[in-house]
């Protein structure tokens, strides 16, 4: 959505980037393949434990004669397969939660923030409403209310994520609706939907994004802690947080459970942060323009 | 000039802001515009001077319908705007537009300088057919003194002067008849701010526009207006012709204002020691709270009674142009050379 | 002043009732009845209708609410069936654990985030200042309860220089504080580096050096008080955060709050309970964030600015 | 303060005794809605007596010395002099009367129990009487779930909160689901107990609670995780014992559903389970494989034939029952159930799935499986059971009738047995009777009955006459600590 | 150059209070280093007004930043002498530039409301340079800011101490800057903008309270403007800079009535004359330079209608004038530094041509 302005090429502004963004980008990239390539490098089945081989050590053979590279859980599961599996469960509710959340929020931040009055009263007030529960809270009695679904966490998470994106958004369609060029938009005779369409969103969607990319790392984490309340994707999916969740018993004994979905978990979830910081930085200029 | 019809008239205008209360700041309405009759007729050029905080920009942007007045009326080619049902409002808003101060802030920085331009034809389909845009894209740059490859530029792209051009261009694409400049080159730096005011009167010249000319800038307001209004705290005190105004100021706050408004020959003075100079004291009463009668008594030093009790109306009194002043005239004001200590008012 | 205060007074109130109303209406779409739960699974059917009534669940919803809703203003959220006692004394005897739970974790994050974020400032752009970035990031990547059992099992069992529980002394404290503060130590820090960093921009800190002020004047006098200004705001929030995230803490290390208190009683249907927790940590969130809005005038007098 | 540094308790004798159970005490109300939690009941062991106690075989003497039936529904109980609450009250029999009255009358989980008694009465300080609606087996086994109160403190006082009961030691402090701190009761009648006090933390995240074993700040711990056994084992100052218990892992089959409703298709899924395996690489020694659907240390459990793994007869048995083509389904159960349950549910449902027999994995939250259950809205469940009165009765008795139709299983001749086993009192011929009703269950495999759980106990080394209780109820007044 | 005519002074005392002698400030940029500032020399004297102008971006800002010592972070003084009363300000230390800053050379800035601390009070800001500089006491240091904001003509000054500044309007606001400038009794003030963000009438007080005070003190005074009007009101001389260099120097009379710089010739006639209303004015055209990209030779060659092929190569170097003085006799070496002097290949040409 930034667009190109100074006519620089692709492969250009990627080389300008600093080291951390590359590591940063290399990782994500890294994990989205991986999480794609996934079944096929090590198939996952919740169906197919096998309690002889449980808690082995990474690079142990199994008793089926497969090698364990990360290991097996309590249950026998191999990790990797499973640190995979649970990648894509993982990414899937937090993306799902941000999207999901991110268009709420864009939506009614953009009717608060650029026609006010009593559309923005309620918005505000029913945000603030929400806010006035902390977001784990809330997240807690609905998952609690809904039951152990990936589904009904990706709801539980988007209900409390909604405030702030629609916050970030009236912020900036705030900031903008009054900025001279909208006004010249106005006084050019530009009905509400052009000006929504052509001049709020677009000023609005740099800050969405960072605050999206900052969110889908908190997600992450967030369906980690319900998952390790009880409340989190059920058993029958593999997902981080579960697998981090349960491991935990053994962070003395067999530490590699929880420990290579939690590397995974903080790696991605930092890359994302690195690049949300990029995001940040690069947007800056472009709303100061 | 004098004799053509009025294009736009405010009659007795009122705008208010309504403040929501905050911490330690109680609502409040501010009358920013307080009571305004104005007439600008095709071909002219009228200058609207006073401080910050005046209500200039206000009346600028109830004129283009950026705000609602909440008072009196705004005609434009005699018909009242106000009135009009909407789809005709729209039609007729294409006659006024604005340039504004900032030329940074005004243009959208996402948008190429043709996009900014074409949005005008896409907003009023009808006024440019689709396949003469670009046409008319290049014809608007030379017009305002750029170059047609410009067109696939960001604003950022520009200097300051140039992106004053790209503004009027924009305002010029629907073709108005008057254009409201709010301190339209008051950002601008000296050198290039000529261009823009000769750009201006190029452009009346050719296109017969008029003008609604907003600054704080007297010299500049001299130079291009034909006639000139001085507003103090949401009123006009002081309407005429130029000559009127910069010769035979009548209202003490016109009168100091021309005194304060610095000047290249300024130096002269100086070296003589002998400049005459009127020095207001006090501050700029805030327009939640104006003061009784005549708005300017607080720091004026011909203030009396009856400017306390009496509101003075904005009438032609014997200095043949209209003066809101129970005792306007040339009678020189107690002054004070520069090298003075001169206290020069009772508060 | 007061206007402003009823005014926010009135809209916390707006707020304590919708989020009362929310926690109504989700609990009672909950699956799972309290009645079962009560009489255990060898219930009869005529016993759990009995219980129900006098646990007023058979009645019309909107009445059940109406009844709630007064009996709310009355402050009685009704009776602990788990504890057998009042479910806002339930509440209030472990509010106090949370709270000085919070507030440790409060006094480490602003000890700690204030430090690293203005060494971080002082040292933009160096690799300190990107160690110190990346920490905070790290912080808020790992899962909270992660962190906790980390902790625990590095200074409770291994060096065995902590408890492992909490009893409420400040040795016990530190770990589940510290646990809490984590991620946000980070946080935090970043906000403060970055708003340090933006008032060191600000003309004002311009003047004071050209007035000759030493550069500890202007950092210690000038900039830190004005950083303070948006970090207060934040403080409240947080505030809020270490009331709910506590829950995860509690749990690691066995301090009774009022976190724990709502996890046992939403697996129990412990209404009550649930309600009269949500409803305190509801009410505590919104006045802290009150008293932070209050503090925010003291702290910026621009506030009032347009008040000229 | 507790924990801090080194091994052992510190400061020998005037430290309380800490012990962490894995549950949470929530409320002291003996007869109140938790009456039945485990940790309800291994609290209200501390602080109540009840008539009779339960040796592991049968009834003991408690606050009764002797008891005996004049016939079949009346029982007549002569209590022991000199006993005290904490209060300084005498217990007479006024108090066993109003306190067995109370129970009876409760909404409490123990309501069942007590559904049969007509009357109660004390026709003397130091005798009470009992009568029953029919004849009722299992009174003596009920009775050590009916704790004593002084009948003044009925009715009034907060009974949740400060219990007062005549028991070994009295209360201190109690915070519920935190901790409940005890202190001996001097005057206990059956010697008072030596410790400084006992403190009953609530430690619910386990690794902490094993911390917290390892560091010195809590003295005995228990139930210990499985897979943490063996670690423990090999700490310094930390010892491990254990006994057989009274919880067990069952599975059940709904057999009020297609296709569980054809005993050929349940009897295949038994043959499908390799459990001997599962069991002990789940859980090593800490749960024994079961050879009868309830424990083997509870009164009326008599082995059966394990059902053999032969996945190949399983697939022909099903082929039979007409599944040749697989089985849909699904298995409900939720968390905290047990230790490993996820993974024990996960095992069973991969060594089916080999079979053919598809098990949607339903990890549900305790209210809304519990719903399910009753409700008979499942296919297969899982949970963990306890005996809790160690009596085949509390389990066989209650579950298996067509009348409770728990699982959809209905037997005539079962419900006989099981009527029967509960109106007598001879023991002998009621340990035949479950037998019987053992054996019955296990041919017609209402579930898989996979594991019995140890009652497995950490100790600090310093920790001395402690028993270990198979019903995870240890009672500490023999307890001492040891410098 | 300046040692030179350091004996010639014809009154005043031996060394000016500032001299500046090629000065040279460059910002480190992504694109490699920008020359911002690039051979600046002037000289200020005992209450004498040196008056800065030029184009936005022409370097008056920094110029005046690196006499304070105070160079953005970005920037680095890159050649050049800067003395302060005689004293080379090139090896300071921190402490010894803290001890020049606000006693001997002080500095008010253009925005009066972002230049003061919001959340300290005006009296706080005030008392500050007593209290940090002098070791003033408190109550002292109050008592003797209450005396500098009534001395600045602030009404009710004792009261208003404790008032944040966004309680003061702008003009109000600029006098609690001046008071703080002039606290410790500076010997220079340097004025960066110091009415632009006022309104005329108000900007006319403080113009009149600035040079009131210069005049009662004997300051010497440095003010950057780019507002020719403000300049001509205020003072004695005048350095016009464009591109980071100074064009021209001169008495404000001699600059003024006979430009000897094509840019300044420009500039004058850019600004509306009251004489000849409503003709076109004479812009110059094209826009001031990318100070990345100068063009090579004379920086103002690409505007400018007196250029030459040699503007285009050579890069003319400020040379003294020695003009035809209006008594007809050649104008006499000034108290202060070139009394005249342009960086123009063909000045006599352009003062020839005249403003007219
Ligand atoms: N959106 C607004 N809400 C409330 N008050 C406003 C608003 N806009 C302007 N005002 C107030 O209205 C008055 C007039 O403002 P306006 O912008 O019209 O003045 P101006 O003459 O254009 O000043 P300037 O020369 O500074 O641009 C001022 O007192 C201002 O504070
Ligand atoms: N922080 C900075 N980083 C890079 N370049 C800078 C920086 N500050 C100033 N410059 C450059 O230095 C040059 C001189 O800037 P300076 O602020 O001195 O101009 P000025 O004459 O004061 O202009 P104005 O009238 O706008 O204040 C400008 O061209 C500007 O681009
Ligand atoms: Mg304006
Ligand atoms: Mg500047």
């Amino acid at each position: 959505m930034t667009v190109n302005v100074r006519g620089a090429t692709l492969a250009g502004r990627l080389a300008g980037l600093p080291l951390r963004a590359h590591l940063a980008l290399g990782t994500v990239l890294l994990f989205v393949l991986a999480g794609l390539l996934g079944p096929l490098l090590a198939p996952y089945d919740a169906a197919r434990t096998s309690p002889v081989d449980r808690l082995l050590p990474p690079g142990t053979r199994l008793s089926d004669g497969a090698m364990a590279w990360l290991g097996t859980d309590q249950v026998g599961q191999d990790i990797l397969a499973e640190v995979l599996a649970g990648m894509r469960t993982s990414l899937t509710v937090a993306l799902v939660t941000v999207a999901v959340g991110g268009s709420v929020g864009l939506l009614l931040g953009l009717l608060a923030g650029y026609f006010g009055g009593w559309a923005d009263g309620i918005i505000s007030r029913v945000g603030d409403i929400q806010l006035a529960f902390p977001s784990l809270l809330l997240a807690i009695l609905l998952a609690g209310v809904l039951g152990p679904s990936m589904v009904n966490v990706i709801i539980a998470l988007a209900v409390t994520r909604w405030v702030i994106f629609a916050r970030v958004v009236r912020g900036s369609a705030l900031a903008v609706r009054d900025r001279e060029f909208v006004d010249s938009a106005r006084v050019m005779g530009a009905s509400h939907a052009r000006i929504l369409a052509g001049y709020i969103l677009p000023s609005c969607l740099p800050p969405l994004m960072v605050a999206a990319t900052v969110q889908v790392g908190l997600t992450m984490v967030a369906e980690a802690s319900l998952s390790f309340l009880g409340l989190g994707v059920p058993a029958s999916q593999a997902s981080w947080g579960s697998t981090i969740a349960e491991g935990r018993d053994y962070l003395a004994s067999a530490w590699w459970i929880a420990a290579v979905p939690g590397a995974a978990l903080a790696l991605v979830v930092v890359s994302i942060g690195v690049l949300g910081d990029l995001l940040r930085d690069a947007s800056d200029p472009m709303t100061e323009l | 000039m004098a004799e053509a019809e009025p294009l736009l008239e405010l009659a007795d205008l009122v705008t208010s802001y309504r403040l929501r209360p905050g911490i330690g700041r109680p609502g409040g309405v501010v009358r920013a515009v307080a009571g305004v009759s104005l007439t600008v007729r095709a071909g002219e050029t009228v200058g609207l001077v006073g401080e910050s905080g005046c209500g200039k920009s206000t009346i600028a942007r109830t004129i283009v319908g950026l705000v609602r007045p909440s008072g009196g009326r705004v005609l434009f080619d005699g018909r009242d705007l106000g009135a009009l049902p909407a789809k005709e409002l729209r039609r007729l808003r294409r006659d006024i537009q604005l340039v504004f101060q900032d030329p940074y802030a005004s243009l959208n920085p996402r948008m190429t300088v043709a996009a900014l331009i074409k949005e005008a034809w896409r907003i009023h389909p009808g006024l440019v057919p689709r396949e003469r845009w670009d046409d008319e894209v290049r014809a608007l740059l030379e017009r305002v003194g750029l170059r047609a490859e410009h067109a696939g530029r960001y604003p950022h792209q520009f200097s300051g002067g140039q992106r004053q051009r790209i503004s009027i261009a924009r305002a010029l694409a629907v073709r108005p008849r008057l254009i409201v400049c709010d301190e339209a080159v008051s950002a601008l730096d000296v050198s290039v701010r000529a261009q823009i005011l000769n750009l201006l009167q190029e452009l009346q010249r050719d296109l017969g526009v008029s003008y609604l000319f907003i600054s704080h800038d007297l010299g500049v307001v001299r130079h291009l207006c034909d006639r000139v209004a001085v507003m103090y705290l949401g009123k006009i005190v002081e309407t005429g012709s130029k000559e009127d105004i910069y010769r035979s100021p009548a209202h003490p706050y016109t009168q100091a204002l021309l005194s304060a408004a610095p000047s290249l020959d300024d130096w002269r003075a100086d070296e003589h020691g002998e400049r005459d100079e009127i020095v207001l004291t006090g501050d700029v009463p805030s327009p939640l709270d104006p003061p009784t009668g005549c708005r300017f008594r607080t720091r004026c030093w011909r203030a009396q009674d009856l400017c306390r009790d009496e509101e003075p109306a904005l009438v032609e009194r014997d200095t043949g142009h209209p003066v809101a002043c129970h005792f306007p005239g040339a009678l020189p004001p107690p002054t004070t050379t520069a090298t003075g200590s001169g206290r020069l008012m009772k508060e | 002043m007061t206007a402003y205060l009823g005014r926010r007074l009135a809209q916390a109130l707006l707020q304590i009732w919708g989020a009362i109303t929310i926690v109504f209406i989700a609990l009672r779409v909950l699956p799972g009845d309290p009645a079962e739960l009560i009489l255990g699974s060898q219930a009869t059917p005529e016993a759990l209708e009995e219980l129900r009534g006098s646990l007023g669940l058979d009645e019309p919803l909107l009445v059940q609410y109406a009844t709630h809703m007064r009996d709310v203003v009355a402050l009685d959220f009704g009776h602990s069936w788990r504890q057998s006692v009042s479910a806002l004394d339930a509440c209030l005897e472990r509010l106090g654990s949370t709270l000085s739970l919070s507030a440790w974790a409060m006094v480490i994050t602003i000890v700690l985030g204030f430090a690293a974020g203005s060494f971080a400032a002082r040292r933009a752009n160096t690799w300190a200042d990107h160690l110190v970035s990346v920490s905070s990031l790290v912080g808020q990547a790992l899962p909270p309860f992660w962190i906790g059992i980390m902790l625990s099992l590095i200074f409770a069992r291994w060096l065995q220089i902590l408890p492992s529980t909490a009893d409420g002394t400040m040795v016990s404290l530190l770990l589940p504080a510290f646990t809490l503060a984590l991620p946000f130590v980070g946080w935090l820090a970043r906000l403060v580096r970055t708003g340090i960093l933006e008032e060191m921009n600000q003309d004002y800190v311009r003047t004071a050096h050209a007035k000759g002020m030493s550069h500890r004047v202007v950092f210690s006098v000038h900039v830190l008080r004005n950083t303070l200004v948006p970090v207060v705001t934040m403080l409240g929030l947080l505030m809020g955060y270490f009331i709910a995230n506590g829950v995860i803490v509690e749990v690691i290390f066995a301090w009774p709050g009022i976190g724990s208190l709502l996890i046992d009683s939403i697996t129990f249907r412990d209404y009550a309970v649930v309600e009269a927790v949500l409803t305190v940590i509801t009410v505590c969130y919104i006045l802290l964030n009150l008293l932070v809005d209050v503090l925010y005038v003291y702290l910026d007098p621009r506030i009032q600015l347009e008040n000229a | 303060a507790p924990g801090g540094k080194g091994t052992g308790p510190a400061a020998g004798g005037n430290r309380p005794l800490s012990a962490a159970f894995y549950q949470a005490i929530n409320d002291l109300d003996p007869h109140g809605a938790s009456a039945v939690d485990e940790a309800s009941l291994l609290a209200n062991r501390q602080i109540y007596d009840t008539l009779v106690a339960w040796d592991g075989e049968k009834a003991a003497p408690s606050l009764a010395t002797s008891w005996r039936q004049p016939d079949e529904t009346t029982w007549e109980f002569t209590l022991r002099d000199g006993v005290v609450f904490h209060d300084g009250g005498k217990l007479t029999s006024a108090d066993v009367k109003a306190s067995l009255e109370r129970l009876a009358a409760s909404d409490g989980p123990q309501k069942p129990l007590w559904s049969t008694v007509d009357t109660i009465k004390a026709p003397d300080p130091r005798t009470i009487t009992i009568t029953t609606k029919e004849p009722v087996g299992t009174l003596l086994v009920n009775l050590t779930l009916a704790f004593i109160l002084p009948a003044a403190q009925i009715g009034k006082g907060d009974l949740s909160r400060k219990a007062i009961g005549s028991g070994p030691f009295s209360v201190e402090s109690f915070t519920p689901s935190s901790q409940l701190l005890l202190k001996p009761a001097p005057g206990y009648w059956g010697g008072a107990s030596k410790l400084a006090g006992l403190r009953l933390p609530y430690i619910p995240e386990s690794s902490t609670r094993m911390t917290s074993l390892q560091n010195g700040e809590v003295d005995v711990t228990w139930i210990i995780p499985p897979d943490e056994l063996e670690r423990l084992r090999g700490v310094d100052g930390v010892k491990i014992e254990s006994k057989p218990g009274v919880n067990y892992f069952l599975t059940w089959f709904n057999c009020g559903r297609k296709p569980f409703s054809d005993p050929r298709v349940r009897r295949a899924l038994l043959h499908a389970l390799d459990v001997k395996t599962i069991v002990s690489s789940l859980y090593g020694d800490a749960a024994a494989v079961m050879d009868a659907p309830i424990p083997s240390a509870v009164f009326g459990h008599a082995p059966q034939k394990p059902y053999a793994y032969d996945p190949d007869l399983a697939r022909r048995e099903l082929a039979e029952a007409g599944h040749g083509s697989g089985i849909r389904t699904s298995m409900m159960w939720f968390k905290d159930t047990g230790p490993l349950a996820t993974e024990l549910a996960q095992s069973i449902i991969s060594a089916w799935a080999k079979v053919g027999v598809v098990v949607e994995p339903q990890q549900i939250e305790k209210a809304a499986w519990l719903k399910r259950l009753t409700a008979l809205d499942w296919d297969i469940e899982l949970q963990v059971n306890t005996v809790t009165t160690g009596d085949a009765d509390y389990t066989l008795g209650r579950l298996y009738t067509s009348e409770a139709n728990r699982m959809g299983y209905a037997d005539k001749e079962l419900d006989g047995i099981l009527a029967k086993a509960k109106a007598t009192s001879d023991q002998d011929e009621r340990k035949s009777l479950y037998g019987r009703a053992c054996e019955i269950i296990w041919r017609d495999a209402v579930g898989v009955f996979p594991a019995a759980l140890a009652a497995t106990y950490g100790l600090r080394s310093s920790v001395a006459g402690f028993v270990p209780a198979a019903n995870s109820q240890p009672v500490f007044r023999t307890v001492s600590t040891t410098g | 150059m300046s040692n030179e005519r350091a004996g010639e002074r014809v009154n005043g005392s031996a060394t000016p209070l500032l001299e500046v002698e090629d000065l040279a400030v460059e910002f480190d940029t992504p694109a490699g280093p920008l020359r911002a500032v690039r051979g600046v020399s002037f000289e200020v004297g005992e209450c004498e007004t040196l008056a800065i102008v030029g184009e936005s971006g022409s370097g008056k800002s920094v110029t005046a930043q690196a006499l304070m010592g105070l160079v953005p972070q970005a920037a680095r003084i890159a050649g050049g002498r800067v003395t302060i009363e005689g004293r080379d300000v090139a090896g300071l230390s921190a402490r010894e530039w803290r001890d020049l800053r606000g006693e001997r050379i002080s500095m008010i800035f253009q925005d009066p409301l972002s230049a003061l601390n919001p959340s300290l009070t005006v009296g706080y800001q005030i008392a500050e340079m007593f209290r940090r500089h002098r070791g003033t006491g408190r109550a002292e240091a109050r008592r003797r800011a209450a005396e500098l904001m009534a001395l600045v003509g602030i009404p009710d000054a004792e009261r208003r101490l404790d008032d944040h500044p966004h309680r003061f309007s702008g003009g109000m606001r600029q006098r609690v800057m001046i008071a703080m400038a002039l606290a410790l009794d500076p010997r220079l003030l340097i004025a960066d903008e110091p009415t632009t963000a006022l309104d005329v009438t108000v900007q006319a007080q403080i113009l009149r309270l600035l040079r009131q005070r210069q005049r009662a003190e004997r300051l010497g005074m440095i003010l950057i403007s780019h507002d020719l009007g403000v300049v001509a009101r205020a003072a004695d001389r005048v350095a016009v800079m464009y591109a980071g260099r100074i064009v021209e120097t001169g008495t404000v009379a001699e600059v003024y009535e006979r430009p000897a710089h094509p840019y300044t010739l420009g500039l004058m006639r850019a600004v509306p004359d009251p004489r000849d209303i409503g003709a076109p004015l004479e812009a110059i055209e094209g826009r001031p330079p990318d100070l990345a990209a100068r063009p090579a030779g004379c920086a103002f060659h690409p505007r400018c209608p007196f250029a030459r092929d040699v503007c285009r190569t050579d890069d003319p170097a400020s040379r003294e004038l020695r003009e035809l003085g209006e008594h007809g006799e050649h104008g006499e070496l000034g108290a202060h530094g070139p009394r005249r002097a342009s960086a123009c290949h063909f000045a006599e040409e352009v003062i020839a041509h005249g403003r007219g």
